[in-house]
């Protein structure tokens, strides 16, 4: 069967973006518009005369495709049309330059699911840090350095900020886990009114991993516990995708380029102790493993 | 152009079908009639009142639009690039800074070729901060591919309501529209007013009918990319819709005098120019105080007309240059001004008349910038000034009328 | 052209006043308008606003600086503002005070006219709001407009009991005023 | 091709686009160890694997070779071989 984003489009060879957008719309099916911010998805997917996608799609700007989706939405209501209205948004446009927007979407409870596929910085313009690049990662403006890890600052909790806004349905997800993403597509659209999805998607490109590993990636992300997947429904915690055997966040850290310095720098393995705290700190935060599970200690 | 009507109404019999209302009301009412289906705008003085009568007409079940109170002009703007594409039928004001921040969103909704329709309150940009009428705001939005009409009294800038739709919506115009009138002078002005009502402007303006929406049923992409082998050529159909805009603002004025009896000019209008020596060009609310003076200075013997641009954007120059062939020198007042040069009109309009064979003198009076008032004796100080270019030459070719000199 | 100037603090009610004595003259088959001085003045700090009156469309959209009539609020702008600037000489200032008009001292050749609009409002509205009492007072010292005009023009903006004891305060000030 | 107003694109048109070019390695399935877990197609990012006559056949026309298919298939019946052009 032919994919809501039809081949042709110029992603990189092995980005998860595309496969994030044909889940979210396999599960939505074909009544569904998406609106979509400037980034990876427009650039790679629409350029002129031509498009990969095979449902309504509109681009206007980088920091208002929630908006965009709210005048849609509010058009439907008025004429009383019956359409799934998504954004699938970059984490820059989410978390940075597209808040305000987005505040006001959640604010005014419109029937509008936001999906953000996370990849931790701002790839379309070159990997520059965003507000959900994690700390200790090198990018091209938070480079590691002689004196520096990368980047000084926490990831921005972009969940709970949809959870304070009384967003009914707010979740994470990974690109690494199909059905579970599909499953959650579908249950945001079971449940009136906004709903926030924030998905981990790895960039071959700004993550720097070897070929082929995109959905390793992702899934040790969640298996080291750095990229916990849990529902809240009405501001309480729904679900969580539990872990059988927890990995050192080493495991995921070393394949990764972005992380590379803290292999070589002195005082490196201080910040993966940091990180590795992160992740227990979200093992224990989400009640992530199994009573009795393992952790491993290295490698598998 | 004279008044197309086909019966020219008395004045008493305007007198019985006019209410003294406040501007914005008149122009909410307007707005009213044309039925938008979703109307988004962010609270700015002095466009508040605007949008507070669209509310209660919501509330009262007066109009069955979608009004979202949205977190900020950007959003307003935004969310109508949205619903315009959903096939919906838009509204929206602001003012000033609420402008400035739409300002990346108006060559949006200009380049996707949806036809918004937003009165612009006229006030002052910051710093400092001012609350007042000037133009500042809209002619800094004059190159965003918007068409922009100048109203000069609360019936016009209502009556230009339908009329931007009429033209925006035209499959060969698709171009958002402007409507732009001055903050406070016009919005908050309580004066007698035709108001609008749904029958009559529903044989006016047809129904919204676009022919690309929003639709799973045939699923298009809007706002695609486009590199520079195409880019060259989509502004170009941009431009040429405004070309084509220059026609169709006159034939959608003359539709509406028609069937109203109001007729404020097409692209331009004039008042006392046909023989006059000295022609004052100019745009809005200032235009009612200028015509006053001019039949003053006309019962001195004075040769004064007036050229009055009412669209600013598409520009009229054809019909600037017919209709100021025979002028001796020309006086632009404009409230705005562009630091680092002149007033923005005042270019435009040497632009305009310089390949032509009366390229006559023409000098520029930023006047009226944040709210300062523009008497009687403003305008004849600038005749005088402009008499003097006449006669002994040119000795500043822009003066900031009324200028404070003891503060400076 | 007539041209009024009001002078009133904030919350006083001068742009209603305006906007009451536009729709009065239109009543009367005149033209009008109605324009407060645009600012940002809050509760209680001096206010004004405008109204012209003519037989011909008004397109003038200058402010007033020579009016044929002033209407003062509250005496106590006499003292912060120059509530005679530009009063045409033929004209009349009417101001809201207790106190007779030869007790008041004003740069001006134009007749005053003193109203106790305040206490006429307390009496009739039980609130010392003026601006309707002035506009009484105002009907019945220059003959501008047609006192049912004004009456009609008020319950245009207040209906039910309200309107009807506007309507009692403009009586009151304007019977006062012929006196 | 004329350009449209606003730039209006159809829907599914980048298929013009035979991005298979781009590819080094080349996808090369094993039918015989293959379980039909799909895996491959849902995850290849090009959505150009698909199932014809119950077989899980990348489309080379758009395949770029990313080697996401042969590194998730559970059975590794997808081997990355270096494309002979």
């Amino acid at each position: 069967m032919d994919k809501f984003l039809a081949p042709g489009h110029r992603a990189c060879a092995g980005c998860s973006m595309p496969t994030v957008i044909n889940l979210i719309l396999d599960a939505a099916g074909p009544n569904t518009v998406v609106a979509t911010p400037t980034g990876c998805i427009e650039v790679t997917t629409t350029p002129y005369p031509e498009s990969a996608w095979r449902v309504p799609w509109i681009h206007s700007l980088f920091e208002n495709a929630a908006a965009v989706a709210s005048g849609i939405e509010a058009a439907f209501k008025h004429f009383g049309k019956k359409h799934n209205v998504f954004v699938i948004a970059g984490d820059g446009s989410t978390l940075d330059i597209g808040m305000g927007c987005i505040s006001g979407m959640f604010d005014r409870g419109h029937n509008v699911k936001y999906v953000c596929y996370d990849n931790e910085a701002y790839m379309n313009t070159g990997v520059q840090r965003s507000s959900s690049t994690p700390p200790c990662t090198s990018t091209t403006t938070t480079p590691s350095g002689r004196v520096s890890f990368g980047n000084p600052r926490p990831k921005k909790d972009m969940p709970a900020i949809a959870v304070a806004h009384k967003v009914p349905y707010v979740a994470t997800a990974s690109v690494a886990y199909p059905v579970d993403l599909r499953r959650k597509v579908k249950r945001a659209i079971s449940i009136p009114g906004p709903a926030y999805i924030q998905v981990n998607a790895p960039c071959i490109t700004g993550w720097s991993f070897e070929a082929g590993t995109t959905v390793e990636i992702a899934r040790l992300a969640v298996e080291t516990c750095l990229w916990p997947l849990y529902e809240y429904v009405n501001g309480e915690l729904a679900g969580v995708k539990k872990i059988h055997v927890k990995r050192p966040v080493e495991d995921y850290l070393k394949a990764q380029g972005r992380y590379r310095h803290l292999f070589r720098m002195k005082g490196g393995e201080e910040m993966i102790r940091v990180l590795q705290q992160m992740a227990d700190e979200n093992a224990r935060k989400f009640g992530l493993l199994y009573e009795g599970d393992l952790t491993c200690t290295s490698g598998e | 152009m004279k008044m197309m009507a086909k019966e020219e109404l008395s004045l008493k019999e305007r007198m019985a079908r006019m209410k003294v209302v406040e501007g914005s009301y008149a122009v909410a009412n307007a707005v009213k009639c044309c039925s938008p289906d979703v109307i988004c705008a962010y609270p700015i003085t002095p466009q508040t009142h605007i949008v507070e009568h669209l509310s209660q007409f919501v509330a009262d079940g007066e109009l069955d639009s979608e009004f979202l109170t949205v977190d900020s002009e950007f959003s307003a703007m935004s969310s109508l690039v949205g619903a315009s594409a959903a096939g919906a039928r838009c509204y929206s004001s602001t003012s000033s800074q609420g402008l400035a921040l739409m300002w990346e969103v108006l060559y949006n909704a200009s380049g996707m070729r949806l036809p918004i329709v937003m009165t612009v309150a006229n006030r002052a940009l910051s710093a400092p901060l001012n609350i007042w009428n000037d133009q500042q705001d809209s002619v800094g939005a004059r190159d965003s591919g918007w068409i922009q009409l100048y109203a000069e009294d609360v019936q016009e800038a209502a009556d230009a309501i339908p009329q931007a739709y009429k033209i925006a919506e035209d499959p060969e115009i698709l171009t958002p529209v402007m409507v732009c009138m001055d903050g406070f002078i016009l919005t908050h002005v309580y004066e007698p007013v035709e108001l609008l009502s749904v029958e009559e402007v529903e044989r006016f303006l047809p129904p919204y009918r676009p022919k690309h929406i929003l639709d799973p049923e045939n699923p298009k992409t809007f706002g695609a990319f486009a590199d520079p082998s195409y880019f060259t050529e989509l502004r170009y159909m941009q431009w040429e819709a405004h070309r084509r805009a220059l026609k169709k603002i006159e034939t959608v004025a003359r539709e509406f005098a028609e069937q109203f009896g109001r007729w404020y000019g097409g692209l331009i209008d004039t008042y006392q120019a046909d023989d006059a020596e000295v022609v004052i060009v100019t745009m809005g609310s200032v235009i009612g105080t200028i015509k006053d003076c001019i039949d003053e200075m006309r019962s001195e013997g004075l040769k004064v007309g007036l050229v009055k641009i009412r669209s600013y954007r598409p520009f009229p120059t054809e019909a600037l240059r017919k209709a100021l062939k025979d002028a001796e020198v020309v006086a632009v007042i404009e409230k705005d001004v562009t630091v680092g040069n002149e007033g923005a009109l005042l270019t435009d309009l040497k632009a305009a008349l310089y390949n032509t064979p009366t390229r006559i003198p023409v000098i520029g009076f930023p006047a009226g910038l944040g709210g300062r008032d523009i008497t009687v004796r403003d305008i004849r100080r600038v005749v005088d000034k402009t008499i003097a270019a006449r006669d002994t030459g040119i000795e500043s070719e822009m003066e900031f009328l009324g200028l404070r000199e003891d503060l400076l | 052209m007539k041209e009024i100037r009001f002078h009133g603090r904030g919350g006083q009610g001068a742009v209603t006043a305006a906007e009451m004595i536009a729709i009065a003259a239109f009543e009367d088959g005149r033209f009008s308008q109605a324009f407060p001085a645009f600012g940002v003045e809050r509760r209680g700090a001096p206010v004004l606003a405008f109204a012209r009156i003519n037989d011909k469309p008004i397109r003038m959209r200058s402010q007033v600086y020579e009016p044929d009539y002033v209407i003062v609020q509250d005496v106590t702008l006499l003292d912060v503002v120059n509530v005679t600037g530009g009063l045409k000489p033929d004209g009349k200032i009417i101001i809201n005070t207790d106190k007779d008009a030869s007790a008041i001292k004003l740069n001006t050749e134009a007749e005053v006219v003193t109203i106790d609009a305040t206490r006429i409002a307390i009496e009739t509205l039980g609130r010392p709001i003026v601006n309707t009492t002035m506009l009484g007072a105002f009907c019945g010292a220059t003959k501008e407009i047609k006192l049912e005009s004004l009456e009609k023009s008020i319950l245009t903006r207040f209906s039910g009991s309200l309107g009807e004891k506007n309507i009692h305060a403009i009586r009151t000030a304007y019977e006062r005023v012929v006196k | 091709m004329k350009i449209t107003v606003a730039a209006l694109t159809e829907p599914g048109s980048t298929v013009v686009n035979k991005t298979g070019g781009w590819r080094t390695f080349v996808p090369v399935v094993n039918h015989k160890r293959c379980i039909k877990c799909s895996l491959c197609e849902i995850y290849c990012p090009e959505g150009c694997i698909h199932q014809i006559d119950g077989l899980f056949v990348p489309d080379l026309e758009y395949c770029k070779g990313c080697g996401v298919c042969a590194h998730e298939c559970p059975r590794k019946a997808i081997e990355m071989v270096l494309e002979e052009k």
